[in-house]
């Protein structure tokens, strides 16, 4: 299990300060999830920590073949094996 | 005629705005309401192209704001500083829209008897 | 709403006619009958209630938004077969229409989103 | 909460027992059974409803979310004098205490919030 | 009547984009009135505009005497006698 | 004695979030949680002195978080950073907390069993 936490960014990054919040409260070794309106800001990369984009809402939005090509595009199995890879998970909503 | 600038600023799929804000300009145009739509800040981008909901369950935002003109809505103003800021251009979008910067809101609703933001 | 409410009774006590008060999107959720306040605190539905009943205001709720948010009256809850309704007597259901139309006659709309 | 749904199907489906699923805040609207969606999309509630019946999933409607929303079962509507339940079947309102029990003997919780 | 548009920022200035993006759409002589979560922007003076805050909003949240002077405290029915007096009043939230 | 870290983001009024949290709190706390919450973001303008809801109709969260150390939670942590870019400090708020950076958050967390946002 690793120490590190893992993060859910869940809203747009430009309309709300969820993924400002997260950047300013994580370290560089956590992981971050982009979901719902949050996968926007996968058009750019962040911040140095690994990324993920859900597949579901990248596709609903039209950014499947846009994103950034550093960010991992994942599915809800995948979601699910990271949140059991990582002993805390914080949602940023 | 009555005219009426709506100001869409709100994601597609987070929320029923976009779908509802399509529902009120139809609805307006119906009652003979000239009727022009301003999309900027998120509201760009409800107008990507290549937007997917056959696997979501969802209503798709770009098939359904594609039948805008049909209604006789417009112009389709985008303002273009909302796009950079989104490392979104034109070529991103599905339909042809007129460009505008997010100074020239003032301006535009000006121009217009009514005004909403959605 | 709240917000809403308290402009609404300001407008009507500095001698404004307010036509038509259109609850859309999640206020729709102003119509639910069965909302419960806690003992402290107002009773948002009820208060706009009162509000249209004192001063004989109409108050619509977008049929499309209440529906998506299962706010029904008798009509809808008898046509979709469900076992009640939730919608406050004080409040209609109907279409955008009653917006454009509102929007039509009035001099001014403010529009409360948060 | 369609974001929750599909997590919770793909925890089962990899063979994760899912304790509870606790719906507390705005999300409390998906338990409501008077919930019409467009022809086009998903109803929420009843996959969810599905979904809690395949698999014997405990699922929980916070209680003081739920009033202050307008989300009763037949016991509150009776205690409060409404006309009415619109709280779907599979889904209990309970305390808080119904997530600290969850909290305690799961490891792991997962908050959608969006 | 003031043909300058009359803006209502409803949301918080640091959780969301509401006044962010009023600012960059708005002209010099448009008047800006916080309301509901706005209102800790009176904290400061967001820009050179004339800023007016909702009385029972400050009061709720402990603001009335900790903001900036040049913010004018208004009530409803000074609400009222704005939306009056422009053509056109915008919200953002 | 399992323990939870509350880390509360929202400004008080504009949503019931932040009473909602407090019952979460004081749930936990009757079942025996070691309980403690980290306010930060627009979480800190809960703590401002002075709330007023006497004319308001909601519940004063002031009043409710004041009594947060009578059911044992406990620290009450606030964000300094958050504090100061809202131009505030600890002379504002309410009650006697305990100070940490955003940086610090990864590390608190780590020294409980359970965290939860909100």
């Amino acid at each position: 299990m690793d120490n590190a936490t893992l993060h859910l960014v869940q809203q747009s990054a430009s309309a709300s300060s969820a993924l400002r919040d997260c950047l300013a409260s994580c370290q560089p070794a956590d992981p971050i999830v982009l979901m719902h309106d949050a996968v926007y800001a996968a058009l750019y990369k962040p911040a140095d920590n690994e990324f993920y984009a859900l597949r579901p809402d990248l596709e609903e939005r039209g950014l499947l073949d846009r994103i950034d090509k550093a960010i991992h595009v994942i599915d809800y199995p995948d979601l699910v094996a990271l949140s059991d890879r990582y002993r805390h998970n914080l949602s940023w909503f | 005629m009555a005219s009426l600038l709506m100001i869409c600023r709100k994601a597609p799929y987070g929320s029923s705005y976009a779908r509802e804000a399509i529902d009120i300009a139809l609805a307006a145009s119906a009652f003979e309401v000239k009727v022009a739509m301003l999309f900027t800040d998120d509201g760009v981008l409800q107008l990507l192209k290549g937007q997917n909901t056959a696997n979501t369950g969802s209503k798709n935002v770009e098939a359904v704001l594609s039948s805008l003109p049909l209604y006789e809505v417009a112009p389709i103003l985008v303002n273009e500083d909302a796009l950079a800021q989104r490392n979104l251009s034109v070529s991103d979008l599905n339909m042809a829209v007129e460009l505008c910067r997010a100074k020239d809101v003032s301006a535009l609703c000006a121009q217009y008897d009514r005004v909403l933001t959605i | 709403m709240t917000s809403a409410l308290r402009f609404a009774e300001a407008a009507v006590a500095s001698g404004h006619d307010l036509f038509r008060v259109f609850f859309f999107h999640d206020a729709v959720a102003t119509g639910n009958a069965y909302t419960i306040a806690p003992q402290d605190q107002e009773n948002l539905p009820k208060a706009w209630q009162s509000f249209a009943q004192q001063h004989k205001v109409d108050m619509v709720l977008c049929i499309s938004s209440a529906l998506r948010r299962g706010i029904v009256n008798k009509r809808e809850a008898e046509r979709y077969s469900l076992s009640g309704a939730n919608a406050l007597d004080s409040f209609d259901l109907s279409g955008l229409g009653q917006w454009v139309e509102a929007m039509l006659v009035s001099d001014r709309i403010m529009t409360f989103g948060a």
